[in-house]
């Protein structure tokens, strides 16, 4: 047996995709005519080429089954507020709340479907028995913002937990201690206030996007089997290992899980209320440390999406850092990964070694930014500070052998019956489930979905340079294994590549022109766990209205919970390792 | 019907035995009815009796006259410890239905905490049925171990006798380590955790009669396990009596018996057993330790704090409180088996989900699970029956006074004995 | 003379007891050692067991709402019966201990009634993970049994005796003579058993972190202070006894055949390193193997059972 | 296939082990690590005011202005805050602050984590580079001794179990980092367990989220005593970035009696390191083994007054 057949046999390739027609917005503006009563009214695409869609509300699903048949898939859902009389273009918007599902038409642009709900009435058909992949997101922007999606199969509480216990604190009405965080310390007074303004009085910039009332949902309770020796096995919030605060109840028999309920959110610390009155350079390190370990992802959507409103474009040097940071990410993610797969099966020779790999890059991040997980570095315009040249030098190589010590030890596993046999046929995702429940990244890849931003819609530096795909489609914990240990591949070639060549000259430029208020950018990011999406609306003088961070965790967690039943307890652990999603950026 | 009995009466009765005491112990675990389960224990122990008398009968007929009593003597010995232990657990079982009317493990729980008494018998009870040392379980599968052995040993067995026997080692090792899985499921799963009903909640102890006969039984299980030399002993006279009207004159009664249960040193196979050396041995080990953990002998901390008792904290659950529906219970405790013998079991399961209409997310997951008992239908349908009616005679005989406890255990014997004299 | 036999008894008890009782936390910290050498670090001290163990034993005891009296005394019972079987089994020389016990079914049954105390007492706290632990721990025993029963009745069907004195002195009579196929059938099936009695990979991962997976670990979650150190020490001491198991029964050459200053000397030193090499060879099985699937565990103790019966078979079937 | 494993097995022992000898050497940086900033005194113009654009540029209010009677006018660095972003080191107008290497800031005492202005004597301070340079030696020469000082009192064994109350991830994959070859913390006596029963010491990280309280509160409480907590990072020293969101807590100080604090964002492994042997000295010294009560609480003077746990 070869070197790399062991590993290549499960691998599908899905390299070089055909690139479809693309579809251009008048297309979908007629697809959406055929199914809504009245003509959709013609909107610009907005600042970053997607479409806004203003429907009605009753017209909402059957928008969405009109953009189902284009094959469009979810984005996100998030809910906001439209207080003042200068928010969107459309004539028909007052006041009140506003949900907006946002869906990708291939090879089409990012259609932004935003209904109007009248403040006494915060409801709306709910869509996820049409998009399942939604289910998330509609609990979530009921728990935040009161908007009710009737008919929701879940209307448990997702977010706030003892919501329907007690008020919910978080619902009530605090724009000032949102606008500016409130300092531990009085000795500090006004920390962190906009740069230009006075810092003494804070002008309420924007009013709150959170609905004033409670929403109305029954207090939580743990979906469970039922029948004779079925027991729930409770895990978390506080796991054994060094993990991150999530609950799992397994309703099992014995080893055999009969279903899964994941409850979230632990970690929720209000982010995107945090950060609502901030000026956009303000908000940036809060949105970094969404998630310590995809900085780079979030940073970069942020920063997109950021431009895209002021119209600002980084310079060529910022755009390449951008990938090659990127690239690191991913890099360090995947060998830990890896490792992690190898601790769920127990396999010290995989943990160790792939261990060690990983420190390496950690290593090379310090030496090339100052900080191991890369956080502080990227920015809107650009980047904030200087690659180390001392990082650069020799970078290409040293990440090159440390992806050959990867290869070698992940060829050593391959050939270790004992591991791969616990890996294969265990956590398969279908492809179908996968497309239905809109699994995204290394978890749609090895179920043969080709998803990937870096490829469907580049941005930055990803503009100018080929990046391979890479796939499987038996969609079990050995795809992801494989799929994980060819993208530390490509990754660490493109990172060779692009040690030595990035362009010299300014790390960032001023941000542009000031954005209107109201205007919504969206943006995407591939991070190591797939596509986080940053939907960004601008207030008055270059601060943030309300942004919402769909991170790829968010997306696969339920996946995650759909996935084990039918799989043996002590396998959950391989499983969730297999995906290995963050729960701080789900949570936010 | 043991001397002069043609091998393959032997080796049928061992195979039978063998059958018998592995599907029994098996059947047993998949029960969560606790009668049911002891029922099923029934048929494993008849096996265990039946593998000591086919290992006798295949030893007999090769002429190890003394080996042979030593087989028949145990086959004996465990059909009355059998006795004692099952009427124990029996009485333990009706005690548990009496004061929850609950026989289902899967609603029991936590009854120690309200039963102490009858939690003490009933573990006395199932761990001399598991066979631990140094109780009256222990000691009579350790002779049946021995008669094994001794038919596998035996130069003058016909080979396939031989490898009969060394298979049934294999067969009994396998229904001691199952009957120890069944019975820390029946005990911890009845009588510890957390309850899982309101009504083993509310549990009482039952009455004192009932509480001094199930004391009195666990007291003779460990009495007999301590004294298993003189009881043997007695026994193997018996034994020996009935081989010598079958087959000619045994060899003499040797006169080296000590309290150890010895496999005779007549023959080409010896072995020794002192039920008290290692009865003291295990309460002097068990006692040195609970004590230098009580008082803190050895190896005290430089700073010992003084906190006289333990601090009670909430069972560890991740992080949330603490439930009974959170333990395992007897289904899933015998889950593991059930997957490693499916073929046996051939279990069948249905989840039926319903969903939200129009949607793929469960309304609702309910679980039915069902063992097919195959053996049981072909074969063992008339011996399950008539334990089962063992079984329902025991129960009748539950709340009542102790002399009928004391009356069924003497019949047993006096039955068992009077089958090997004359049969 | 008969007070000089006890005197010996007494002596060999007491050292053989002593030698396990400290020895035990070293092996343990050997395992650890070379594993952490085997993963290219540097690990932990040698000595890492013995603070660990003191430490555990002085802090406060802790007793979980749901647990009462079985949890609080199970421990002393697994320790204790591992006590009692560390001295009936034959080790320093090959003879009894402890005159008229040292039969291989009754340190089997000894360990059976470790394993239904802590079995018990995991139940007992009302824990998921511990009926977990219990559960799996007594389905893998289970199915262990045979093979540990059947690769022992080999050696006592050759010795002619199930007593482990007379074992170990027949193997040691019969020299290399003993090695042949079916000894060797039984070893293989008797090491098998010890690595899934010890809970090392591919049965158990004794490193784990994750309580979904663990098997006997599982069982000591809700356990702190004196009652941990003790079931740990008895896991620990567990494993010094099946090696000196594996010794009697299958390796005896080199223990003492009489009573005298030099052989039991040398009956020691041999001894300590067969312990330590059955010790290396788990940390090595810990190295190369990964834990194996849950389900997957039942066909390899079958091929032990299997292999100890074909090496019966071989020893009873072939002249 | 066997020759391979065989091989793979007998590699690492050909090498010697790639385990780091922290604390007895330092910690591995680099060039560009960013530590703690340092304000230089006499380079300050500052009038120290709340209006000083390195006291508006931070992120996390870590920058703190003197004290109206103080002699210098200089602001103070809080390093509990301290996010080390650098936005303050471009803001000042003066380019009196720098960044530094330090990076081992572990105080038991949360009042010790302020870091002064530098005396810096004007007459040597030719350059920016030598300045530092001097207050670096001087700094790393402090943090030797108390390694060498813990390294004295080590010889026992610590269990440490790990709670997340609501990090952002960051925290803990570097804790977790400390079981890699290289950390590999086994080798100092220190594990991580499974259960809090059997831990001597709660590592926390993260904010103390809502949702989480309870949660961390039982936790706690399934630990033995003595027990001792060590809030990692500065999300669970004092908020970090998120202080101040309704949804969370100001760290772990809001919940649990805090020993010892290592600041960072996230902090280094070998920072983590420090903190925890800086836990054992405490348990050598005493300080954490008050038995039935929540342990002596070594943050108390902290300005956030960490609450007791209920009991």
């Amino acid at each position: 047996m070869s070197e790399h057949d062991a590993a290549a046999e499960v691998l599908v390739a899905v390299t070089l995709r055909e690139p479809g027609e693309p579809v251009s917005a008048t297309a979908i503006r007629e697809a959406l005519a055929l199914h809504l009563d009245h003509s959709v009214s013609p909107t610009a695409p907005g600042a970053s080429g997607d479409l806004l869609v203003p429907v009605m509300r009753e017209e909402l699903t059957a928008a969405i089954e009109a953009l189902l048949e284009l094959d469009a898939t979810h984005v996100m859902l998030t809910a906001f507020c439209l207080a003042g009389p200068r928010v969107g273009r459309s004539p028909r918007v007052q006041a009140g709340l506003a949900v907006e599902e946002v869906m990708a038409v291939p090879n089409g642009p990012l259609v932004r479907l935003r209904i109007v709900l009248p403040a006494d009435d915060p409801s709306y058909q709910s869509i996820t028995p049409l998009v399942p992949a939604a289910q998330w997101d509609e609990r979530e922007a009921r728990d935040l913002h009161g908007v009710t999606p009737v008919g929701h199969p879940d209307p448990r509480p997702l977010v706030i937990h003892d919501a329907g216990t007690t008020p919910a604190s978080a619902a009530a009405p605090a724009s000032s201690s949102a606008a500016t965080p409130a300092s531990a310390d009085a000795a500090v007074p006004s920390p962190y206030a906009p740069p230009p303004a006075a810092p003494a009085a804070p002008e309420p910039t924007v009013p709150p996007t959170t609905a004033p009332t409670v929403p109305d949902v029954a207090p939580y309770r743990a979906f469970v089997a039922h029948g004779d020796g079925v027991y729930q096995l409770p895990v978390g919030p506080i796991h054994a290992g060094v993990i991150e605060p999530g609950h799992f109840r397994f309703s099992a028999v014995g080893e055999s899980v009969l279903y899964l309920d994941a409850r979230l959110f632990y970690a929720h610390r209000g982010i995107e209320r945090m950060v609502e009155g901030r000026p956009f350079a303000g908000a940036l390190p809060v949105i970094e440390r969404a998630c310590g370990v995809c900085t780079v992802t979030h940073a970069t959507a942020y920063s997109r999406a950021v431009e895209e409103l002021t119209g600002t474009v980084p310079p060529a040097r910022a755009q390449m850092g951008r990938v090659l940071l990127a690239e690191m990410e991913r890099l360090y993610n995947h060998v830990g990964d890896l490792g992690n797969i190898c601790a769920g099966v127990g396999f010290n020779y995989g943990i160790s070694r792939l261990g060690f790999q990983k420190e390496r890059l950690l290593r090379l991040n310090e030496r090339l930014t100052g900080h191991r997980y890369l956080m502080g570095v990227v920015a809107p315009g650009g980047l904030r500070l200087e690659l180390d040249e001392r990082g650069l030098v020799g970078l290409g190589s040293l990440v090159t052998d440390i992806e050959h010590e990867v290869r070698a030890t992940v060829r050593h596993i391959v050939r270790s019956e004992g591991v791969m046999n616990r890996l294969h046929t265990t956590g398969i995702l279908t492809n179908a489930e996968a497309r239905r429940l809109g699994a995204l990244g290394v978890a749609a890849r090895a179920s043969g979905q080709a998803c990937d931003l870096r490829i469907d819609r580049p941005t930055d530096g990803y503009r100018e340079i080929q990046v391979a795909s890479v796939g499987a489609s038996s969609g079990d914990v050995a795809a992801r294994f494989h799929v994980r240990a060819q993208e530390v591949g490509v990754s660490a070639a493109i990172v060779a590549d692009l040690a030595g060549r990035i362009p010299d000259g300014e790390i960032s430029v001023p941000l542009g022109r000031e954005p209107r208020s109201g205007e919504v950018a969206l943006a995407g990011a591939e991070g190591p766990r797939g596509a986080s999406w940053i939907w960004l609306m601008a207030g008055p003088k270059g601060t943030v209205a309300r942004l919402h961070l769909r991170s790829a965790s968010f997306a696969n967690w339920p996946i995650v919970a759909a996935v084990v039943p039918g799989n043996i307890v002590p396998d959950f652990p391989l499983i969730n390792k297999s995906f290995e999603l963050c729960y701080a950026c789900t949570d936010r | 019907m043991v001397g002069g009995t043609p091998d393959w009466i032997g080796l049928l009765i061992l195979a039978v035995g063998a059958f018998s005491a592995v599907v029994g112990v098996l059947y047993a675990l998949m029960q969560h009815d606790l009668k049911r389960l002891l029922a099923y224990h029934s048929i494993e122990n008849i096996g265990i009796i039946l593998i000591a008398l086919g290992s006798a009968i295949l030893l007999e007929s090769h002429g190890a006259h003394e080996l042979a009593a030593l087989a028949l003597a145990a086959a004996i010995f465990h059909s009355i410890n059998h006795a004692l232990f099952k009427t124990l657990l029996f009485l333990g079982a009706g005690a548990v239905l009496h004061a929850t009317g609950l026989r289902d493990l899967n609603h029991l729980g936590g009854l120690g905490r309200r039963m102490p008494v009858t939690m003490l018998a009933f573990m006395i009870g199932a761990a001399a049925i598991s066979g631990l040392p140094p109780l009256n379980g222990f000691a009579s599968e350790w002779l049946t171990f021995q008669g094994l052995l001794a038919t596998a040993g035996g130069h003058d067995i016909a080979p396939i006798a031989r490898f009969a026997a060394a298979g049934t080692i294999g067969a009994l090792a396998l229904t001691t380590g199952l009957a120890v899985a069944c019975f820390v499921k029946a005990t911890g799963i009845a009588f510890l955790g957390l309850p899982r009903s309101a009504a083993a909640a509310a549990a009482q102890e039952v009455a004192r009669p009932a509480l001094a006969a199930m004391a009195a039984l666990a007291a003779a299980c460990v009495a007999t396990g301590l004294a298993a030399g003189p009881a043997f002993h007695a026994l193997l006279g018996v034994a020996r009596v009935s081989l010598h009207s079958a087959s000619g004159p045994a060899g003499p009664i040797p006169s080296t018996f000590t309290p150890a249960v010895t496999a005779g040193p007549h023959t080409d196979f010896a072995a020794t057993y002192t039920p008290l050396a290692v009865g003291l041995l295990l309460i002097l080990a068990v006692g040195i330790v609970a004590l230098a953990a009580r008082y803190r002998i050895l190896l005290a901390a430089r700073r010992v704090e003084r906190i006289a008792e333990p601090r009670r904290v909430d069972t560890w659950a991740c992080g949330i409180a603490p439930r009974a529906a959170f333990q395992y219970n007897a289904t899933s405790y015998s889950k593991p088996v059930r997957i490693f013998f499916r073929r046996i079991f051939s279990p069948e399961r249905e989840v039926r989900i319903e969903y939200h209409p129009g949607t793929a997310f469960p309304s609702s997951i309910s679980y039915r699970s069902h063992v097919t008992l195959v053996v049981e239908d072909r074969i063992w349908r008339p011996l399950h029956a008539l334990s089962l009616r063992a079984a329902n005679f025991a129960r009748k005989l539950q709340g009542g006074a102790i002399q009928i406890y004391i009356a069924y255990c003497v019949i047993a014997v006096l039955l068992l004995l009077a089958w090997a004299r004359w049969s | 003379m008969e007070l000089t036999a006890t005197a010996t008894s007494v002596f060999l008890i007491a050292l053989q007891l002593s030698v396990f009782v400290a020895f035990a936390p070293f092996v343990a910290a050997t395992i650890r050692k070379t594993k952490a050498r085997l993963q290219g670090r540097r690990g932990p001290g040698i000595t890492q067991p013995y603070r660990d163990l003191i430490k555990w034993w002085g802090k406060a005891p802790l007793e979980s709402s749901a647990a009462g009296p079985v949890a609080r005394y199970a421990p002393a019972v697994v320790l204790g019966s591992i006590v009692a079987a560390a001295v009936l089994v034959p080790w320093v020389a090959s003879r009894e201990p402890l005159p008229g016990t040292a039969d291989l079914i009754v340190v089997v049954g000894l360990f059976a009634a470790a394993r239904f105390a802590l079995a018990l007492a995991a139940l007992d706290t009302g824990s998921a993970f511990g009926g977990m632990g219990s559960s799996r721990d007594v389905a893998l025993s289970a199915l262990a049994e045979p093979g540990l029963m059947l690769a022992l009745a080999g050696t006592a069907v050759a010795a002619g005796s199930s007593n482990l004195a007379t074992i170990s002195a027949f193997g040691i009579v019969s020299g290399v003579g003993l090695l042949g196929p079916a000894h060797l059938l039984a070893a293989v099936a008797f090491g098998i058993v010890v690595v899934a009695e010890t809970g090392h990979h591919p049965f158990d991962n004794p490193d784990t972190h994750l309580e979904l997976t663990m098997v006997h670990e599982g069982m000591l979650l809700e356990s702190s202070g004196r009652a941990l150190a003790t079931l740990l020490f008895a896991s620990e001491l567990k494993l010094v006894v099946l090696a000196a198991l594996f010794s009697a029964a299958f390796l005896p050459f080199g223990a003492a055949t009489e009573i005298a200053a030099g052989p039991i000397a040398l009956g020691l030193l041999v001894g300590l390193v067969k312990i330590l090499a059955v010790a290396q060879v788990l940390a090595i099985i810990d190295s190369m193997l990964a834990k194996s699937r849950f389900f997957a565990l039942p066909d390899l103790l079958g091929l032990a059972s299997l292999l100890a019966l074909t090496g019966l078979a071989i020893q009873v079937l072939l002249p | 296939m066997p020759m391979d494993a065989v091989r793979r097995l007998v590699t690492p022992l050909r090498n010697s082990p790639v385990t780091s000898h922290y604390p007895e050497s330092g910690p591995l940086l680099q060039f560009a690590t960013r530590g703690l900033p340092m304000v230089d005194q006499h380079r300050c113009n500052g009038e120290g005011s709340p209006a000083s654009a390195c006291i508006r540029s931070c992120p996390t209010g870590a920058i703190l202005a003197a004290p109206p009677d103080a002699a210098s006018k200089a602001p103070s660095i809080d390093a509990g805050r301290c996010i080390f972003c650098a936005e303050c080191v471009s803001a000042c107008p003066s380019s009196a602050i720098a960044m530094t290497w330090r990076s081992e800031l572990s105080r038991t005492d949360r009042a010790q984590l302020v870091e002064r202005p530098v005396e810096i004597d004007p007459g040597i301070s030719a350059s920016e580079g030598s300045n530092i340079a001097d207050h670096l030696a001087t700094t790393r020469a402090d943090d030797e001794r108390t390694r060498t000082q813990i390294i004295g009192r080590l010889g026992r064994s610590l269990h440490v179990r790990h709670l997340d109350a609501g990090s952002c991830n960051g925290c803990d994959w570097e804790i977790a980092a400390l079981l890699n070859p290289y950390h590999d913390v086994q080798r100092l006596g220190i594990d991580f367990v499974a259960s809090p029963r059997h831990a001597d010491l709660l590592l926390v990280t993260g904010v103390m989220t809502r949702n989480l309280e309870e949660a961390a509160n039982r936790t706690y409480q399934a630990m033995p005593e003595p027990r001792l907590v060590v809030a990692v990072g500065a999300c669970a020293i004092g908020g970090g970035v998120f202080a101040g969101s309704p949804q969370t807590g100001d760290g772990a100080t809001s919940r649990l009696p805090v020993d010892v604090f290592v600041p960072g964002c996230p902090p280094r492994p070998e920072a983590i390191i420090q903190g925890l042997l800086m836990a054992v000295h405490l348990r050598g010294s005493g300080i954490g083994d008050a038995a039935g009560s929540g342990g002596a609480n070594a943050g108390s003077e902290a300005p956030a007054g960490p609450a007791k746990a209920p009991q």
